[in-house]
């Protein structure tokens, strides 16, 4: 009789440890819908921030300015919605959900990344494009922009160079292919820099050095036709100022 | 082209200042990623020997398993010992993580350790089942690791984590069963049968897109319990033959041990 | 004896109840097969709708139109033939065997793309491509243009575009690269507009962006040598003010 | 200025183009994500049924039918739920979403199968199964059960049979076995007669045949014991006459 | 002017050369459509064979010589349908289509050895299955029974007599599972002599290992409990003097 | 007595008819590694053959035709060698070896059809192949170049092209990139009239559109770059009468 | 010039030292075959030593002992032969091909370890067994029989042990499974002491378990019957000489 | 059954004897798999560490092979450094498996060091070919992995290794030619095609059997090749319009550095 006690004992110590650990599990995949739920209104701005971008490929000089900043303003639109995605996240768990945040975040620094690039021809530090995407401040807690997401997305940036370099030239913009050059040069400089592990960051690195011939045959075949008089000058000059 | 010419030495004056700028920022990221690659080497060391240590851990278990009540007494004590020095390296691995302030970082390392920690999990709860016949509870896992005073974790265990765990427990559920048969237990292989039984209806109910990995080790555990299933029934086959014989039945189980 | 009358029972219904389901999966068998059939001389025609395309990317601007138009021909020859695949398809079901006619649909879209694109620099609607299929009218019943299938058919017409739009080169045809870059990059924009779930087509359609490029650096090639006069200004210059 | 026209014409003809396409798309993935979110309610039914009949495997034999008839009573509780996944299918689209609902319709099967079979020693037909899940009626549309979800889902059945037959013996239930033996028996004999031209499925059954052998297993073993008296006469000895 | 005719040469020599190649394949493909077609009705002989054989394990001992002589009646029936298959093997083709013609063999062996074993308790030589199959004659031209398929076919019967073993202890006949482990051994025996170094064979060879061990275990059973009283030792007693 | 007996003619029986069987086995497995064996002398020279082509990659264009004569010369001394092949293979049996044979024959179609493209500008037909293997003759029986192996020798050739085509341009060859274009679209519009069924030769097929675009890519950038002067209005001024 | 000459050195160093290090990987692949083909006759007297085991299970317990020692002679036979094996393997190197040589150890020890059980019924050291397979002499040189072989080899044994166990039941000898069982017993307790990783040695002690029931299931049954009456005093009593 | 029963006591005596014996051998056995776990994962930890700094040694070569002649070298001298650190990870290697009379013993653990073998070749290949323009020899590369004074080696490299290695070498030797390329250094990837052409050659010839790895890697290195050969040919269009103006191409090759 003790022996049946302790069977219907055991069996209910089973029944309760399981179903408070499965009660559990499903808390937690309602935190991951929750979070990627939140992310989705920011994911539009993201779409549309690089549909702006879009623009310079076929726009003239003049107008790049004005769709950087327009590209910067979709990401700035964002930046209240990260506080939302923030509250989601339990105390000291970002890393546990950041498989979700980092495409997102990698996406941002593309765009931003790009839009400064035309505008100041730098590459936006990462502590800068946190700011812009408007992490970093009290409400968006422990949300952050990691060094690998960071890195990755200015790689996404820079993949974006040699068609637009192509494209200036169309339009008969002559100047902006040596800047072009000279900003990818130093990017894929910097990247050389690192010691890379067989993963993805190691991958896109190593189509950094593709981008980097397309561009600079481009200023090869303007230097050829004598097509970039004045605006190297011009270019690099204002570099320096930057 | 003389133009081209004269803004050359410019343009590479002004390039190095961006590059060299660009290189000190970059030098500190190398500096980053290089210290996250030992610290993840460092981690996966310990869990490789975490690892280790809990199979043995599991083969010190199954030696006192089917022995007399003393005999396993003293192999559960000595379980506990070397249960001890396996979560003296969770410590290391706390350690090696910083702690307080810093406290977020495991998720960020959650990947290189798993590996040992699943295997403890499914260790100590073997080792809780043979004590007291029961299921030990995530709260009763991390309890045991985390630092009795502060009673922060070394490291946290996820529902994934002892999920996962308790999946492979039924695998050496399975062998423990099997083991005690030989030996003349008739009452383990039922009680391990049941046990089986219930932990696999709880979790295929689980859908699978909660736990992806569990959907192959449901397949495992449904082989184990089919093992299980097959020992009773081979059990029931013998105690109906010795139903007038009890005597010989005792005498056989006795035998063994 | 009431235990054998229930084994016979038994054993008869379950022979029963096997024999009349297994009976319903052959003639369904028998209807996969029937349908088959029916599709391969539609497929003769598309295989030839397709082979008279390909006579583009060899011949000069002049044959162009005249290529497209026995295209077109030939597509219209298979016009009758659907209603034999309607017949075989039994009420209802048409979504059960779109398997097998999807396939030939999408060619069928991709050549009538390809000519339209051709002769009139449009992108054919898909009402107009089920039209000149033969698909639509009271004699082919269920059978369908999917939106699915006439976006994949699209597709695939681009991806045809970049060859040639290179061939078009080598054979001294400058204005038409210059027509085909603008063509996809008008289709590659209204497409990053759109929020794209279904996922085996967003894939298809992120490929666009690399034919995209290709066409592009064909103008930029022409561009560089001077070679777009005229056809470049016009192509271009409009597109910036859209 | 023709070419301008021509130009915006074509990029507002493409534009439109796509976005009707593309809306008739998100139609479809919708009506696809309403299907599926209908069936949730129904699926929770079907597990339910499924880990009642779980019980049959350690339950006494006076307490079988008591289960059955539980677990065709959760099945039947899923009648009313089919008509509001009917109404979310399109006319004449049953075949496109049966990739969604066929998986549940082969559960159900399994467990009617399942019951009937302890409960009246048969073979449920497929019309019978298909009316104690609430198909066929008025309200269901174009629900159906097809053949192959019918077979697929009485192997699932099967499939369970030797298990039960195992744990049967454990309980010291010994005339189920025998019945087990004697039904998969009828099953595989019926079934080897027919030309089951579908290759899955013929795969499926050709398994039976092993579960066949572990049925015969058990019954061998209580045969050498002596523990089918009476049992094994009624169902073996009958079986020889026929 | 000559280029040209070069050109046009090579095209035509190209077009040419492909389409008699791709002729003689579509021939090929044709022979082997044929071949599959004129296999069909021999399949339900075969498949009819096997059904026949199924009935051993639930017939009483008096009933086997019966249905043995049913199948090797069915087997028979096939005959005159193997000169159908030869007309359409071109000369000195046989080995390019027994692929197709193989697995139908070894049913045919598995049928006929499983037959003459429980008839003559014998191991059928390759030799006589072929005549009993109507191989051999001149109407079946290079139509053989290969020793690849004859092995496979007789280790197919093999695996079918640990379960007939059992079924016979269900149905009371206990000098079967006798005969039975006594024919195994000797196959096992044989065997285990020879150095087979086909590796598919190989592995199904030491299947019979298995097979072998379940026979064993039938007649431990039996010998345990004093059934096999005579049968065994008049089986086992004189294998003691071989 | 009479039990002891049969149980003696039983062993007697299996060990003769599975010794006999298993050493036809013996026999087979024999004659399999004897043709294994006579054949790797002859794929020695094969491998030459391919080693001689490779050199063509980095060979200015005057060693050219040396390099395609050498090649043959290898092919050549291949041709005594088949004889002794032929003499293993037992009547009616070569498609019973065809797997060993295959590969080498396609191998050395590779060779030979690359050497007469560039020395003839011609694609080699099946029947010149197989001569210039040395089969087809009165001493090698029954050994013959399959319409398969031939078609997958020749896509095997076709899949070299493009680099090739690269490497002439490295090496400052302008003429012959221009002369592989015509060959490859010569093909593939040959083959896109043809209906071939058999699956994994179509595929190969299908991935010759992919080759031909990359020989392509290479005569547009000769033409972009003038470079093709003279040789591509010979190939493609006159490919636009055809 | 100096760059010509350069490069002429660098093709003759990478000649030089990729044909000497390629001819470095044809050495060991001879000394790979010649150690294979020095094993092939050492095979031969373990398959006959296996052969001879397996007629203990047809034998009636008088002969057992003749068996065995005939075993044991035939493992003798094989010890010469290892001296070549020896001569092949370069000093230090036993590591190397111990891949080889292991499965061959293996299945010595199998034959060693039973022929010694039953005729001692000890467990046979590994020293031992090494000494009868005639390795650790002098010219032996560095092969030895590794403990993983060893521990291998011996449950090789331990598999065979319920077979033989229940054939002896079968003779009608209830002393050998009392003995098999405490044997079987001793061993499997032995190998729980083992801490062993996930490899080969893990799976097959995880498969003793199902021996040791096995075989304490023939003792069971033998007890129930009263058939060990006697013989277990006679074997246990002979084990305490043994 | 008595005497059954009276033959218990003896039986289980003896049984326990002939046990216990076989216990002392086994715990001796469960010594001897125990210890070589332990070796296993400390030669693991080992060939993991050396893996990282053959990694980070290629990188470090990357960085310095499209600079100036002086930077060049100082790179190249620092790369003999770390070359020196990696062989030092060698040393304990062999220090781990005891040397002279048990020097066999490392064929036993080849399997986990070979990682790490494979990944060094790699590098020191490459560090060698920057320097020399030359192909490492196997000699030299056993030699570098040498005891200099005692000659002993520290592991054995097979051709093998060797092989695989090089293999792997092709794949950084496209990346260097590549990026040499947008440096305007139009010999370094016409010499590398060159090279990696040959080493194809050579290794097209090894018959599949003789090296089943190697088959795999081939694809790679032809895939390499094929890029390789990509770039020069955008090279050589690019030499053939820059013909006339050679004093644009060199202008535009120095304004890269
Ligand atoms: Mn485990
Ligand atoms: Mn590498």
């Amino acid at each position: 009789m003790s022996a049946a006690t302790d069977n219907k004992g055991r069996i209910a110590n089973v029944d309760a440890t399981l179903t408070s650990v499965i009660g559990q599990l499903e808390t937690e995949a309602n935190v991951k819908k929750a979070i990627r739920e939140s992310l989705e209104p920011i994911e539009e701005f993201s779409r549309s921030a690089l549909t702006e971008l879009n623009k310079l490929h076929s726009a003239p000089a003049s107008d790049q300015a004005a769709i950087c900043e327009r590209c910067l303003a979709t990401v700035a639109k964002a930046q209240p919605l990260w506080a939302d995605v923030s509250k989601l996240i339990p105390k000291g768990e970002f890393y546990r959900y950041s498989f979700a945040i980092g495409p997102l975040c990698r996406s941002f620094v593309t765009s931003i990344a790009f839009a400064r690039f035309i505008l100041h021809d730098e590459l936006v530090p990462a502590f800068t494009a946190a700011n812009l995407m408007g992490l970093g401040g009290d409400d968006t807690g422990e949300l952050q922009l990691t060094a690998d997401d960071y890195l990755q997305g200015v790689i996404g940036m820079v993949n974006e160079l040699p068609r637009l370099s192509i494209n200036a030239v169309t339009a008969q913009n002559f100047a902006l292919p040596v800047k072009i050059a000279a900003f990818v040069n130093d990017v894929f400089q910097s990247y050389s820099l690192l010691n890379l592990r067989n993963d993805q960051l190691r991958r896109r690195f190593d189509s950094l050095k593709y981008d980097l011939k397309r561009c600079e045959d481009v200023v090869y075949d303007l230097t050829l036709r004598g097509l970039t008089a004045g605006t190297a000058a011009e270019a690099n000059g204002e570099k320096t100022n930057a | 082209m003389a133009d081209v010419m004269m803004a050359e030495p410019s343009s590479s004056t002004s390039a190095l200042t961006r590059r060299e700028h660009l290189a000190k920022t970059f030098e500190a990221y190398r500096a980053e990623l290089d210290a996250n690659t030992e610290t993840r080497e460092r981690l996966i060391i310990l869990s490789r020997s975490i690892t280790q240590m809990s199979k043995k851990l599991i083969f010190h278990l199954h030696r006192g398993a089917t022995s007399g009540l003393v005999a396993r007494a003293k192999n559960i004590r000595d379980g506990k010992g070397k249960e001890k020095e396996i979560i003296a390296n969770f410590e290391k691995i706390r350690a090696e993580l910083g702690s307080g302030e810093s406290a977020e970082s495991f998720w960020r390392w959650a990947r290189p350790v798993s590996p040992g920690l699943e295997e403890y999990i499914e260790a100590v709860s073997f080792l809780f089942y043979l004590e007291t016949g029961r299921l030990i509870s995530l709260a009763e896992v991390q309890k045991g690791l985390s630092n009795p005073q502060t009673e922060e974790p070394y490291v946290v265990v996820t529902p994934e984590d002892y999920i996962l765990g308790m999946s492979d427990l039924t695998g050496e559920l399975m062998r423990y069963a099997t083991n005690a048969l030989s030996t003349g237990d008739h009452e383990t292989p039922l009680a391990v049968c049941e046990f089986v039984r219930t932990v696999k209806v709880y979790f295929d109910g689980i859908p699978p897109y909660q736990l992806h990995k569990l959907s192959k080790k449901q397949d495992e555990t449904t082989r184990s319990l089919v093992k299980i299933e097959k020992v009773c029934y081979s059990l029931r086959l013998r105690l109906i033959e010795f139903a007038d014989r009890p005597d010989i039945l005792r005498q056989m189980a006795s035998r063994a041990l």
